[in-house]
């Protein structure tokens, strides 16, 4: 595990401002009508997908879904491939044959393209954790599941092969509260996931969704077990889906009291004041890495919207490898 | 949205206009009203919310939370618990949130419910409602055509309607059948048409298909949002002289229909959205082929979708999907042949 | 709940004598070429599928399993028609369409049949619990699954629903320590499924399941609680599958000293034991009631060998209702 | 048995005679000792017992546990469990104990293996070994033939082999092939057929069918358990001239050899032991009326499955399936015509 310094923490806020101001950007351009088909918003998950990507090797893998933006970003996917991947683009990673964040997998950087279907990003991830342990590999595999997803038949069945294998398996459960318009009480009797996956003695441990480090440190801890053998571990993030399901869906059904109570534990916010209030950043230096952020999505959005379209010629290239 | 669903009857007929979805929902709330057993389940068709294309909004408020059942993402075992539900004599309609997902389900369609009672006379009388369909850039995880799975399983009826009223009329009858049914709504219908639906109770029977334009040199076999495009290409190949049977039904085949029509035209071209290899074109023109063979003055052409999985980005779509082009194409070599 | 006195102990024993039988006769007819197909022994199984049986009210729904031959005596499937159904007579429950104990249902007598996709049972017997919960009738449904069920995917859905809707179910566990020639240890880390229900927070019980009191007591009170509106409750029957997976296979993979300290576990000779040395019944009338049985299923048997086999023409019958 | 599996070639070829489930295991055993990435996994397929067939016995122990991996049930995760391991270079071999328990792990095929490499260049070499087909009083729910659900989906390949040089020849070449293959074993020739094999590496390219037999009048297009069938029909009706053309590979399909075939002798019979109704059959017939019309001389017969489950019992069973008397009546309605 690489220790966290303040230098890793200044670089995770980097990586969550980069995230957000992609966040926003997109949102904005959907509403104006400059998008092409929906769009995911994974505000309020920053935190989350960032430290996950930073507390992963180079030489893991990961399978990020459709509100970890930042895993990505880590990962080293450039915003303007996924730009360029949301506007359908042939610079996108699935050169316009599958939408939004779906499938932008490139295993040259670690990541597995997911499909719509949920959970399947569990046992496909799982099958590449078996992998390094069948090679002897020191590495490990990671992927997140939502609240909704975790009560899906592959969940139950990924996590009681994950331990009776022991493989170097991560899963983060994202507990942001909804599926779609769906609450946590009426998916589930109760929501203590940490508890639940003791049936499949599986370690697990709950930690605040919102704070980079707490993440950072709890996947840290989980992907070195799983790097030396130890199995697989679940770490349960308490989160908040800010925005709609998606770009078209204004979550009428979410009461505003709770969207303002977890407003204010904004998670690049509060890295942001913890940077400055620790005196790690002066105002002068988060405000460079802030227009950094924006100058850098600005840029990838131009490079995608000047991108070309796929030629209709390729339609049928790459069905068979 | 790269088709223009455009339905001609929104000029033509008189009286009361719904769009597709509306007629949908229509024969819904009027057969929970008529029929306590009836009621609804699937991901977030509960509350104020009414499901990701709103077909079942208002309902939990008219009908109450337990017969709009919010269900969690488990589309194999709420798809299970109406089997059960089912086997009891209630007539759950369940929605799955896209056509796509209903491969989640398979095992309790095809395995469970759709031999149920050939096997000891279990009758499961639901309905699974599948927004299917594509033409609007929603990649290849909600834009699937998926009935000839479904239709090549015995057991289950299959039902794709192409009209507003066809939709409420099929609807109603698939909620009464005490069989398992899955209905294919084409979402890309959902808004874009409109046409005259009556009223009060509308019934159109299932497995039998419609010939909703009269010609004499070509037929064309089609269902669901590709009947709008047949019409159009029919429109704009005006000197063929083009027949179109909206098949409606998909299992049971309204076989008599199908061979009385390639007979009155000896051409035929088969049409629709899914992926053509193995499709349900296939089966509708082998059974032309072996049927009606001494008819046929011309090669039976199916068009469909490419043997490709739906792709996202518009060129690409466009290239995929079955174009009025295409179909004009195909009607200009046949009656040309 | 029904107390178990004297006498529904007796009649307990009279049915556990009368699945033996069927089940002896059964394999004895098979391994003699007299059967048609695959065939399945209980052998071990009789005090959980008659306890179960026993425990529900006439109104109550119950899915038995492959191995639940006695639930199907109990609740008044007579062993003529289920011969009948293993010869593929068309006297049986699914005239000749189904095979061995697959699909044996008649809802006049309130049986489901199952199909072989394990474990389809559950979710189905959750929507026969919903409906009994939305006519507000106070009736349950019951349903087993066996060790190498409950790690398939549907167990979870099923189990999450269940909890969720509180829906009157009951789900019998039977841990018969291996799925086909998969011992325990080889399906999941850990097999104590009283514990792992927890996560759903569902109440469950471990019991003997050679012990016909203790089953029919679990059964009862989980029985008892989900009509009163109490919700599911799972109860876990620790049992031993005494023959092969089906007749054809021979087990080689089972230790033998497990099978004959199970073997002196047996529930049909224990509860024998129990009536004799309480003194509840005589010897002899011990011995009516095996031969009772013995002769009962004789007849069964000359009666299904001699019904008709299915007429052809009736093939496409029944396709649809 | 209802069927004589009884193959001609057993007394016809000399060498090397190894059943049709010897072939699957030596071809298994060869590819395993070759790639050290190729592994086994399934129900019960480890240690001394080798699955349900017995198909994988000794590979445990010649290659030890980890490469013959014992799954628990379920199928829909240890399915999509050999998706991961084939995108990291593994080349699994998934044993569905039966055929019918492959639509518990649909999604994993449908939708995530069939569709990884086009959407974003994941390929996944794995191959699903599904022991197929009925005659052999299994009932409903061990005798299915569901390759038309695969062959209709975009990014899979479907192998179903009728002879033991054929199944451990494309057997091997699906183990090597980068895509996801489904592999139909035809049960009921486990052990009921012998042929001879080569020893060593042999490989049958996916995608080519093979004329298995010659003849000018009629031309039977089959695969699987039904390749034997055709066989004692065109002997049964030595009369009329059969060419027998064994599919082998159903996606993608040898569409040059049916057209071939279909133009050589102007009459075809479409044989397979799935239902008939929407099957593969459907898109042989529907390709040959579309490509090779001009050359017809008659109708297409299709023959197959009835539109019902499979049933158990002998009676229903053998009305069920496709016979030798139906294959031969079908040969003789087509020369006279
Ligand atoms: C099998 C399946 N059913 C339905 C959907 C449609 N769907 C997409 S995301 C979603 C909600 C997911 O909720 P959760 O797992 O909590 O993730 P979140 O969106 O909250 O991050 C649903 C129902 C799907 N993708 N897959
Ligand atoms: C989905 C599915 N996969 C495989 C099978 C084949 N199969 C039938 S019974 C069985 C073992 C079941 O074990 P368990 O659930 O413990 O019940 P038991 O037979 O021990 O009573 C298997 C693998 C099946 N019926 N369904
Ligand atoms: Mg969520
Ligand atoms: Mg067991």
């Amino acid at each position: 595990m690489e220790a966290l310094t303040n230098e890793r923490r200044v670089e995770g806020y980097a990586w969550m401002t980069l995230t957000r101001a992609f966040d926003d950007t997109m949102v904005a351009m959907w509403k104006q009508g400059r998008g092409l088909g929906g769009a995911f918003s994974q505000r309020g998950h920053e935190a989350i997908s960032v430290a996950a990507g930073m507390a992963l090797g180079p030489d893991d893998v990961v399978a990020p879904m459709h509100r970890d933006l930042g895993t990505y970003l880590v990962r080293g996917m450039t915003p303007d491939r996924i730009f360029g991947n949301l506007l359908g683009r042939s610079t996108g990673p699935t050169r316009g044959r599958d939408a939004n964040l779906h499938g932008i997998g490139d295993l040259d950087l670690g990541i597995i393209g997911f499909i719509s279907h949920i959970p399947q990003a569990l046992p496909t991830t799982l099958g590449v954790a078996m992998a390094f342990k069948m090679r002897r590999q020191p590495r490990v595999a990671l992927t997140t599941v939502g609240d909704g997803g975790y009560t899906s038949g592959a969940t139950h069945e990924t996590l009681n092969m994950a331990s009776l294998y022991q493989a170097p398996f991560v899963l983060i459960i994202e507990d942001n509260k909804y599926a779609y318009s769906t609450p946590l009480d009426q998916q589930m009797r109760s929501a203590r996931f940490a508890e639940k996956v003791a049936a499949y003695d599986i370690p697990s441990v709950r930690v605040d969704g919102n704070d980079f480090g707490a993440v950072y440190d709890a996947v840290s801890v989980a992907v070195d077990r799983a790097r030396e053998g130890g199995g697989p571990t679940v770490v349960e993030a308490d989160t908040m889906r800010m925005l709609g399901h998606a770009i078209h869906d204004g979550a009428e059904y979410v009461p505003r009291e709770l969207l303002e109570s977890w407003e204010r534990r904004d998670p690049v916010r509060a890295m942001r004041s913890r940077l400055a209030d620790e005196g790690i950043l002066t105002e002068d230096q988060l405000g460079a890495i802030d227009r950094t952020a924006h100058d850098k999505i600005q840029s990838a959005v131009a490079i995608a919207e000047a991108a070309p379209l796929p030629d209709p010629a390729t339609l049928s290239d790459g069905v068979y490898a | 949205m790269s088709e223009n669903f455009g339905f001609s009857d929104v000029e033509a007929s008189s009286g009361r206009f719904l769009t597709y979805l509306e007629a949908i929902a229509e024969a819904i709330a009027q057969e929970m009203k008529r029929d306590p057993d009836v009621l609804v389940l699937g991901e977030d068709v509960g509350g104020d919310f009414g499901g990701a294309f709103k077909v079942t909004r208002g309902l939990a408020e008219r009908f109450g939370d337990e017969r709009v059942l919010n269900t969690p993402i488990a589309e194999l075992g709420f798809t299970g618990m109406a089997n059960g539900m089912a086997l009891m004599g209630l007539r759950p309609i369940v929605e799955m949130q896209f056509a796509d997902f209903i491969s989640s389900a398979f095992d309790s369609i095809v395995q469970f419910a759709a031999t149920a009672h050939y096997r000891w006379g279990g009758a499961i009388p639901w309905v699974i409602r599948a927004p299917s369909d594509g033409g609007i850039r929603s990649g290849p995880f909600h834009s699937q055509n998926p009935e000839a799975w479904f239709v090549h399983t015995p057991g289950l009826k299959v039902v794709a309607p192409s009209t507003p009223a066809d939709a409420k009329g099929l609807l109603t009858s698939a909620i009464r059948d005490d069989n398992p049914v899955i209905f294919f709504e084409a979402k890309p219908l959902y808004r874009s048409i409109r046409g005259h639906v009556p009223e009060g109770e509308h019934l159109v029977a299932l497995g039998e298909a419609a010939t909703v334009r009269e010609g004499d040199d070509v037929t064309i076999i089609t269902y669901g949002s590709m009947v709008h495009l047949a019409m159009q290409a029919a429109d704009a190949v005006a000197d063929v002289g083009v027949k179109i049977v909206d098949l409606r039904t998909l299992k049971p085949l309204d076989t008599e229909a199908i061979l009385e029509a390639a007979r009155a035209t000896g051409k035929v071209i088969v049409l629709h959205a899914a992926n053509r290899n193995a499709g349900v074109g296939a089966e509708v023109a082998a059974l032309i082929a072996e049927e009606a063979f001494e008819f046929l003055d011309g090669p039976i052409i199916r068009i469909g979708g490419a043997d490709t999985p739906v792709p996202f980005s518009p060129p690409l779509e466009d290239a995929y999907r079955p174009s009025v082009a295409d179909i004009a194409d195909a009607l200009k070599t046949l009656a040309a042949y």
